[in-house]
């Protein structure tokens, strides 16, 4: 490196005085609530969807086999490909709650079908002996057995949900969305913005990822 | 005399694009590889991926999207410098809707992409000297390709949209015609002080300083290549796809006449680009770097 | 309930080949044999947790089962009551269930351990966790594999003494499997004595014939 | 949309087609090579990091504590945050490994943590009465508990590489790379392109799925 | 080894307040109690497992022990072969431990199932393969939590035999905890009998000051 090392790498005081300059306008607000809420809303939907299809996966092995090849594309497909669907299918600030989704879905998924597996046989043979039904051998045995599989995910899903939303932000630039403000400070070599906004992503993901233990500790482990 | 010193690394670069295009004779000629200098043309598809090696050197020529090159200049203080601009004006107003001027655009839909990009300014720009910037409702794509798709679709019926997605964008839907020439509404708006210049050519500071001689010969060549691009188009358009700038001969063929592809060296057009920088700087200053540049900014040989 | 010729290997090894045996209705009968014969292999089979490779098992008709393993199996993520609760929920109101869990849980002297989980249960607790459960499960086949190890004396003769009380007040065909000659003899209606590899019969006792209990269990002491 | 529909969404003929065509270049294979190396690579980093690093700070709360903030913020850090950065530290080749990396990592890391934290205690218990010492505990106890969380880890991180580095790809733009041929498709509009190279990704991570798992079956579970 | 004015409290549970005993070098030491009084707890204080709230445990110098635990506690992955190779392979060199293995694996009569996994095992099974790796591995203070358990009778006498003949071999200070009146006998230098909660001492028998067992027996009947 010849040049400058500033527009490599911001000075913290640097970083800092943009941070203060983002924290001055209402617009750096609204843009983080957007950003939130597609993450959170992101990774409520693959929490959702992940644990209940999990569970029937993990339960029954047809089912499995009907949806692995399924997650299985979902794990994969590109971004880029998503993208270009997707942007048909919803509106530019639904995308990336959609690629969230495409992401985090099938760690949970994946975990939860583990924790079901990891059940032990014989708590199974003394449900089964005592005709405890389905449903209730979900809610009391599989539930508590995948528990710190499906927390381990959530954590997973829960970070990754921050880094995909905002690198689908950049790609789909919905009008009010941190991706933007990242992608502008790239092309524009903002460095310091770019450090800036990054420096706000992981402080809000580290808060939602206190929030999420805190929500999770509730839980039997 | 050294004789077996070890020749220089150049690397020169472009986008893959119009403004690679006027470059292409001296791409495929591999040209300026001599003993005392070991050439590389390299060419990205995303100005991304060319800015860092900019920045820490590895490229030494490159043709940029007409802002970056401010930008670098400002963000590295003054570490490049513009040698010439490359392309002007290949911003076109296309659709299936019949009009002939911006003035025209009043109560319509246009589609645009890329927010906050050059085209997004300049197009605001005019829609404000035309008065008529509250009357147009801009519908943003996410880039060129979005939108192009969208024409072709007709789902938009007039859109801003640069070369070669013009061409492209035609070819694949013949209701699609150009309606208005933005360059030409640019100069309009601006008196003449200015065009809508949109590549330039940079080179880092230093490298030019030490090597004189060779920067001469490069913007020579240059000029060459751009003045037989242009006479010669359809050699020149399979150049280009066999050197994968681009992927279709054909295409490129079409759109060179509408690519503006010009060789204007820096002291040409150092004042209507001073001009057109201020224009930017006023929609929104981070468009050029934060501030103006100064005289240092433009290579003199 | 009844075994016909039943075969069961598990790998290569060979635990049942043609085994036949017959489980009397209302009946107490015993499994007595060293360890590793096919004990827990044979109770299995008869709960239908064990798949077997060949013959046939004649089950009771409306057979309702309840089962004290070997090992405790609670569910450990719930508590001593919530354990037996867990399996009663289908069968009693809510009302009754209360009274019937608290009634049991007090009959297997754990009165103050209700809310304990079972890992703060010590080995005997836990046992008399699993056999409150089996019993207090309203079946009418009960399969008891060491039902009474790991218990202190004084226990091990209350919990007898309730086994036989709660059977007399309902009766049950049960299955037991022991180590100990002297449960065997004072529960037993029946006793087969297993041995060798695969599985046989090398004796069966009424104890209703008997009047001389050491005689039995000479026998007994193989 | 009157027109064309082809130009949103080809038909399986058409990227079928296309499909050939690409099939007949050696660029094509090159290129899927490159893409190849680049996910694996940065799949076995992840994996080497997230387990070494998972055991250390699964057993060792200080090492944890210690970490913790720092995956925190790999998890999280956006893609374009990195990038700009990356492409100064290493080759643009090298690019995607980093950020396959720097997503695959946490979850391995989090799963693998996961795992040993479920380690039966009494199992320690009987370790710490005989002696054992810690690398033989580590070898024969906290390995096998946590290999089924490691095995899910494992999993979701191999799908989610592929999508990664293809995104990376996109987003650095390396000579030979699947991203770059998807981020041209794109540009130039040649959709069937971009659905023919994304049926390639598809694949790759299939087969490499099913590699991954029979390796994985010769392990305990 | 003697505790003094140990004190254990579980949440708000006390189980030890205050608590003395003393286990005398290379003598055999037994627990005697009732289900849930706390001999579990002792034992894994003993050992170094259960943190103590209060008081002092002093150990003997150098002390290298080993425990049947009240379950098996095997490594579930490992054959029966490895789960013992696993304890010994920090204390013999390769060929020895062949060899060691193998013998112990045959003294609890497990010479077929050294490749089974502990899953593929019976209870009693299970339970010996705990014994064995105790036995074999050269502790000086050795710790059985109802080490007989699960066996049947013949398996058991052969087991106690095994025992006292490997521990006159080589002396080692052993806490016993049983239930069984007769193992107690049998085999204790010197038991405590434990009762009440907080657990007290209720009873100190010296075996060697009687000479018939049924007054022994008789003590211990409580
Ligand atoms: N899942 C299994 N896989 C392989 N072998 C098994 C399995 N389960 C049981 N066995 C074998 O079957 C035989 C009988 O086991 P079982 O548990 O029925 O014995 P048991 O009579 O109950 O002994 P114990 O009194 O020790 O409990 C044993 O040799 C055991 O190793
Ligand atoms: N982790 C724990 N948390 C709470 N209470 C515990 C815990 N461990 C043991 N206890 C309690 O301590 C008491 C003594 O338990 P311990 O296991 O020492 O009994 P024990 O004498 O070995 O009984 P057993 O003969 O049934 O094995 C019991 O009341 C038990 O509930
Ligand atoms: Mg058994
Ligand atoms: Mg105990």
């Amino acid at each position: 490196m010849i040049i400058d090392q500033e527009i490599y790498l911001p000075s913290p005081i640097t970083t800092f005085y943009a941070l203060i300059d983002m924290l001055k306008t209402t617009d750096t607000y609204i843009t983080i609530l957007y950003s939130t809420y597609r993450t959170v809303a992101g990774f409520l939907i693959s929490c959702g969807a992940g644990i209940v299809l999990g569970y029937f996966c993990g339960i029954n092995k047809l089912v499995y086999d009907l949806f692995n090849p399924l997650i299985g594309i979902i794990r994969t497909i590109p971004v880029m490909s998503i993208i270009i669907i997707a942007i048909m299918w919803f509106k530019d600030t639904n995308v990336p709650i959609f690629v969230a989704f495409l992401m985090c879905f099938p760690i949970i998924w994946t975990n939860t079908i583990s924790g079901i597996k990891s059940t032990d046989v014989k708590l199974l043979q003394m449900c089964k002996v005592y005709n405890i039904n389905r449903l209730r051998i979900i809610k009391s045995v599989y539930f508590y057995s995948s528990i710190p599989y499906i927390k381990a995910g959530m954590i997973s899903a829960l970070g990754l949900g921050w880094k995909v939303t905002s690198a689908a932000e950049v790609l789909s630039l919905p009008k009010y969305s941190i991706g933007r403000f990242l992608y502008d400070s790239k092309v524009y070599l903002e460095i310091p913005d770019l450090f800036a906004w990054t420096f706000i992503i992981i402080m809000l993901s580290i808060l939602f990822e206190k929030l999420l233990k805190i929500f999770l500790r509730g839980l039997y482990d | 005399e050294p004789v077996n010193t070890e020749p220089v690394n150049v690397t020169i670069a472009g986008l893959k694009g119009p403004t690679s295009i006027g470059m292409i004779k001296m791409i495929d000629e591999k040209a300026l590889n001599t003993d005392k200098y070991n050439v590389n043309y390299v060419t990205e598809s995303a100005p991304d991926a060319l800015t860092g090696k900019i920045i820490n050197g590895e490229i030494q020529i490159s043709s940029v999207p007409i802002n970056l090159a401010p930008i670098l200049y400002n963000k590295t203080g003054g570490k490049v410098q513009l040698m010439a601009v490359n392309t002007i004006g290949n911003l076109y107003i296309v659709g299936t809707d019949d009009i002939e001027s911006i003035g025209e655009l009043e109560g319509k839909i246009l589609g645009m992409s890329a927010k906050g990009s050059t085209p997004d300014f300049a197009m605001n720009y005019l829609l404000n000297q035309n008065n008529i910037s509250d009357k147009v409702e801009l519908n943003y794509a996410m880039d060129h390709a979005t939108m192009s798709q969208s024409v072709i679709a007709e789902d938009t019926r007039v859109a801003l949209l640069p070369q070669p997605f013009v061409t492209q964008t035609m070819i694949k839907n013949s209701n699609v015609k150009i309606l208005v020439d933005l360059n030409e509404a640019w100069k309009a708006a601006t008196d003449n002080t200015s065009q809508l210049y949109t590549g330039a050519v940079i080179v880092n500071k230093d490298f030019a300083e030490n090597n004189k001689d060779f920067i001469e010969e490069f913007l020579k060549q240059y000029e060459a290549s751009v003045n037989w691009v242009l006479e010669n188009q359809k050699d020149a358009s399979l150049l280009v796809e066999k050197n994968e700038i681009m992927p279709s001969a054909a295409v490129v063929e079409k759109a060179i006449p509408y690519c503006g592809i010009v060789y204007e060296p820096a002291h040409n057009v150092k004042d209507g680009l001073n001009e057109f920088y201020k224009i930017l700087f006023d929609s929104n200053p981070a468009s050029v770097g934060g501030k103006l540049p100064d005289e240092g900014f433009y290579f003199t040989e | 309930m009844e075994f016909i010729n039943v075969s069961k290997k598990f790998n290569d090894l060979k635990v049942l080949n043609n085994f036949n045996i017959r489980f009397e209705k209302d009946k107490i009968t015993c499994l007595f044999g060293p360890s590793g014969v096919g004990k827990t292999t044979i109770a299995n089979i008869a709960a239908n947790l064990t798949e077997i490779d060949n013959g046939e098992v004649k089950v009771t008709e409306n057979a309702v089962y309840s089962f004290v393993f070997q090992e405790p199996r609670l569910l450990e993520w719930y508590s001593v009551y919530d354990n037996i609760d867990f399996v009663l929920k289908n069968v009693y109101n809510s009302d009754k269930r209360v009274n019937i869990i608290k009634d049991y849980i007090d009959m297997v002297e754990l009165k103050d351990f209700e809310s304990y989980k079972p890992k703060e249960l010590s080995g005997g607790m836990a046992q008399r966790v699993s056999l409150a459960r089996a019993f207090a499960y309203p079946s009418n086949v009960l399969i008891l594999d060491e039902p009474f190890k790991g218990l202190d004396m004084k226990l091990k003769r209350e919990m007898i003494s309730l086994f036989k009380k709660l059977w007399n007040e309902s009766k049950r065909t049960v299955l037991f499997i022991t180590h100990d000659v002297d449960e065997a003899v004072t529960l037993s209606d029946f006793i087969y004595i297993l041995n060798e590899k695969p599985a046989k019969i090398i004796d069966y006792i009424n104890i209703l014939e008997y009047n001389d209990v050491s005689e039995v269990k000479y026998r007994l002491d193989i």
